[in-house]
């Protein structure tokens, strides 16, 4: 093997090349500002509302329900301070869990520190919120749930409908953070019962810094960005076209082959944990068996911490993650890791594979026996091993 | 992000091992990141004949306990007072700002062994102080 | 002419193909998250360091002082929302004009709804802020002042040194919203004692969906948008790679070309302002006559109205605006056109030309010829023009 | 953003001009966006002779009274009545969300002028009331 492997496409997805050719011609001549008057800028708007149908048909919605934004991120602080703030006059409650991205978290965490009552879900050991929990969690003041569809370092899925049907029936209004799961599961808002929903390009082979929220049509909820009439007034900034039509590309592929490429991204998954698990000691599989993306496989292995284990795959041509890749920087462990009850050393030697539609079944061959020989060789300089 | 001199001692540690019947052992862990290191010293008339080292941690971890390891060897008690964190960074042409804790891992360790010796032999070595349990050492962070 | 004549880069400009070529390895090829820890993603980082310090340098800052966003909306609604909440304790007065972009003013209207204070500084008719209005209006409780560098509408350009050295002999921080300024005319953030400042790429041959804040060092300013660890914290999301490439090399072009390009596009405005106003009776220009961009002409024709001018310009395959483009859509006036104390009826038939690299003298001859003939022949259907 | 025949009647609006010595003029402004519309109508035996219009407007505004103006000339004052802004704007194939007021401006000013003829004649028109100065139309649009 010559080649890069890359098992990280939870931290993100190259564009694909049709999606590229896609954007390519609103740099440079389709370049006109959509909100301007002249013929030359309308058919960026037409370009923009085409990509607004094919997001909304992904989920499920009404193209006048879907909003874009500058990624997940923006998606999820817009829907969590904007409902915080819109519905304040109902209260000040909000339900979440303790292992949702730190796009949630940490706007939570802002939104404590302003008045607002937060309630953070424990997970059981496979990562999934207990239905009763959710239920019990919910008071008079409660006025938001946001709950994140699936996981990016475990994988869980959620149960959402059920998650949602609960949240419904209590008349408060259900976020979910799909990032992750958008093109990978299926998804339908209303069977689901999600009010708003978080959507990122770069995770489905779509460009960066582009993203979108749905926002249920009758809901109210402030701006985030105040600025020009984009968006219906609700987003300003002016459009990132190219980002836009690229992002509807890419969501369209991402559907089309979403029902094949899942499965087979499945099966390779289940190879991979099956054999790891077989032939590697004091290694577990992190996240539900069964509730669990197509792409996701994450690892602990005892005795040995998770960067060393990474540079040493890297010094294998294998990219992949220990958590999120946001937070890699951070010396922190996962706190999804430790949010289903690992202790702290366990969480430390932990290896996210994400799938994605170039690997192959060799691939994780070589990164199965490159596995075998890197943490055999880290727990032998490990003083925690032989203890 | 590692230099060169790092990457080469992460990926051929020097020194990687126990000692049996060892002069001195200190195993220190760091409360930030989790991380734990161990340093054997088996010393002969106040020179260190070997020295051995165990590390759970990251790729600037391993490589700080190969390079103090190798900068104490052979050397006098006294002259391994001097290989403190700043000079096993040096040694490896420097390490990022938020891996300079792991450094300082490896002279605790260090230390901590030469404190067992000297505890196990009854003698003093000069300006060496108990190893405390290793507390946080707050990396350098902007606050808002 | 058979080609389209684009006069509108105040609205967006097109991104230049040596820009678009920089980025196009960074979708496909290079496409890591730069938080992850393997080498593939490292590049990354450093070509985002490299694109921070170009932007860095085009205003005479430091590059630990820059921060992407995702435009000039998200870098003044973070500027002034931030300084804001930080400050909170020390006062709750700002201080803007009544000609600022939407996204400073909307920004200032929500902190309004939320407990703050808010002078909006009238202009005189060139759009020019009086320096003893902003020494008057200064309080006990002002906490941030916040003027646009140069006007997106009339080309003003205000006396921000000035300005600024006001602020600063305060003690009251100093924003300036760049979008329409940066790589047209120079910029020093100490010497025109800049606090904060607004940037955007896609005005200066960059891409759209990106934009920089500047924060000086020291100044305490909470993330806007909560996630990840991403620019040291302060702003969260997957970094945007490929436009903060494009950003930087179309800043860096933008600087280089500065000099040459303001001056030759100042003559080209300046041939237009005489021919027009010399051409075509009951006619002004608005905006300072020296003061102003070097791309920037706005008139007002007496008795015709904005959108039938530019229709017809759009006939003849001339793009043209007669606001802001994001505000195009609105039937209202121009804030701008009633700030510098023009009646209703003729804040609505205004024409803004803002000139780029590629327009040439001929353009100019064919926009007044073009001009005489639609200004003439929209009078004839006016019932006001003989009133 | 505007269908075909919007734009034909922009770029060649029918019965543009004044008629000097009108049997009925109206003129009315939408307080709005400001804008201006007048229409000019000659009758004579109840019949529609000739009718122009003069239009400080957007590109709609225009289209809008070029097209009113054409569908009352050579018709009776009572089937001018029925030329209501829907009738406008359906012979135009629809105008924009945004641009609906501006075809009500187009109905205002033709019953302003057939206002005007009955009052200088002393004559009803069945179902025409005084028009009154041109009211803001809120458009239809989503509040946060
Ligand atoms: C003066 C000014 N400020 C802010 C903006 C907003 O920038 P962006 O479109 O990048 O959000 C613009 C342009 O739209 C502008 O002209
Ligand atoms: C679950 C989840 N939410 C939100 C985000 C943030 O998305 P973005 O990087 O587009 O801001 C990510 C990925 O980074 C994610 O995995
Ligand atoms: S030893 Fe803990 S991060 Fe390096
Ligand atoms: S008549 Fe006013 S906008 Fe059309």
């Amino acid at each position: 093997m010559n080649k890069k492997i890359y098992l990280d496409h939870a931290a993100t997805t190259p564009t694909k090349k049709v999606v590229v050719e896609a954007m390519l011609p609103y740099f440079t001549e389709k370049f006109g500002n959509p909100s301007s008057i002249y013929e030359f800028s309308g058919q960026n708007k037409e370009a923009i509302e085409e990509a607004r149908e094919l997001v909304a048909h992904a989920i499920g919605a009404n193209e006048r329900e879907i909003f874009f934004t500058s990624g997940g991120t923006e998606s999820d602080n817009w829907a969590i301070l904007g409902i915080a703030e819109n519905y304040k006059s109902k209260g000040n409650h909000i339900i979440t869990t303790t292992i949702e991205h730190h796009a949630v978290l940490h706007t939570c965490e802002y939104l404590e520190k302003n008045g607002y009552e937060v309630t953070y879900l424990e997970v059981d050991k496979d990562g999934r919120v207990n239905p009763n929990d959710l239920k019990e969690a919910i008071k008079e003041t409660t006025i938001l749930i946001s709950i994140m569809l699936a996981n990016n370092e475990i994988g869980t899925v959620q149960p959402i409908e059920e998650l949602g049907a609960i949240a419904k029936a209590a008349g408060v209004l259900f976020h979910t953070d799909a990032v992750q799961a958008v093109g990978h599961i299926p998804i339908d808002v209303n069977a689901m019962h999600i009010d708003l929903l978080s959507i990122s390009g770069h995770k489905l082979y779509g460009p960066k810094g582009i993203g979108a929220l749905y926002v249920r049509k009758g809901i109210k909820l402030r701006s985030f960005i105040h600025g020009g009439g984009q968006e219906k007034k609700r987003r300003g900034g002016t459009e990132n076209v190219p980002a836009i039509v690229g992002f509807g590309k890419a969501i369209e592929l991402a559907i089309t082959s979403m029902e094949a490429e899942s499965k087979r991204q499945a099966e390779l998954r289940d190879y991979l944990i099956e054999q790891v698990l077989e032939r590697i000691p004091h290694c577990r599989l992190n996240g539900h068996r069964e509730y669990r993306l197509p792409n996701n496989a994450n690892f602990s292995f005892e005795f040995i911490e998770g960067e060393s284990l990474l540079i040493m795959l890297d010094m294998k041509d294998i990219c992949a993650s220990s958590g999120s890749a946001c937070t890699s920087g951070s010396l922190d462990p996962s706190h999804v890791l430790l949010g289903i009850g690992l202790p702290h050393e366990i969480a430390h030697g932990s290896l996210r594979i994400s799938l994605g539609e170039q690997n192959t079944k060799e691939e994780m061959d070589y990164l199965i026996e490159s596995l075998i020989v890197i943490v055999a060789r880290l727990r032998e300089m490990s003083p925690l091993y032989e203890d | 992000m590692y230099t060169k001199k790092v990457m080469d001692h992460f990926q051929n540690p020097r020194n990687m091992g126990e000692i049996e019947g060892a002069s001195g052992v200190g195993t220190v862990g760091n409360a930030k990141c989790g991380d734990i290191m161990r340093i054997y010293l088996d010393i002969e008339d106040e020179i260190i004949k070997d020295v051995k080292f165990k590390t759970f941690g990251c790729g600037a971890a391993v490589a700080t306990s190969s390079m103090a390891t190798e900068l104490v060897k052979g050397k006098t008690v006294k002259e391994a007072m001097e290989v403190t964190n700043k000079a096993v960074m040096e040694a490896l042409d420097g390490l990022p700002r938020a891996k300079v804790h792991c450094s300082l891992l490896a002279e605790e360790a260090l230390q901590a062994a030469l404190w067992d010796y000297a505890k196990k032999n009854g003698i003093v070595i000069e300006g060496l102080v108990e190893p405390k349990p290793f507390e946080e050492h707050e990396e350098e962070e902007e606050e808002f």
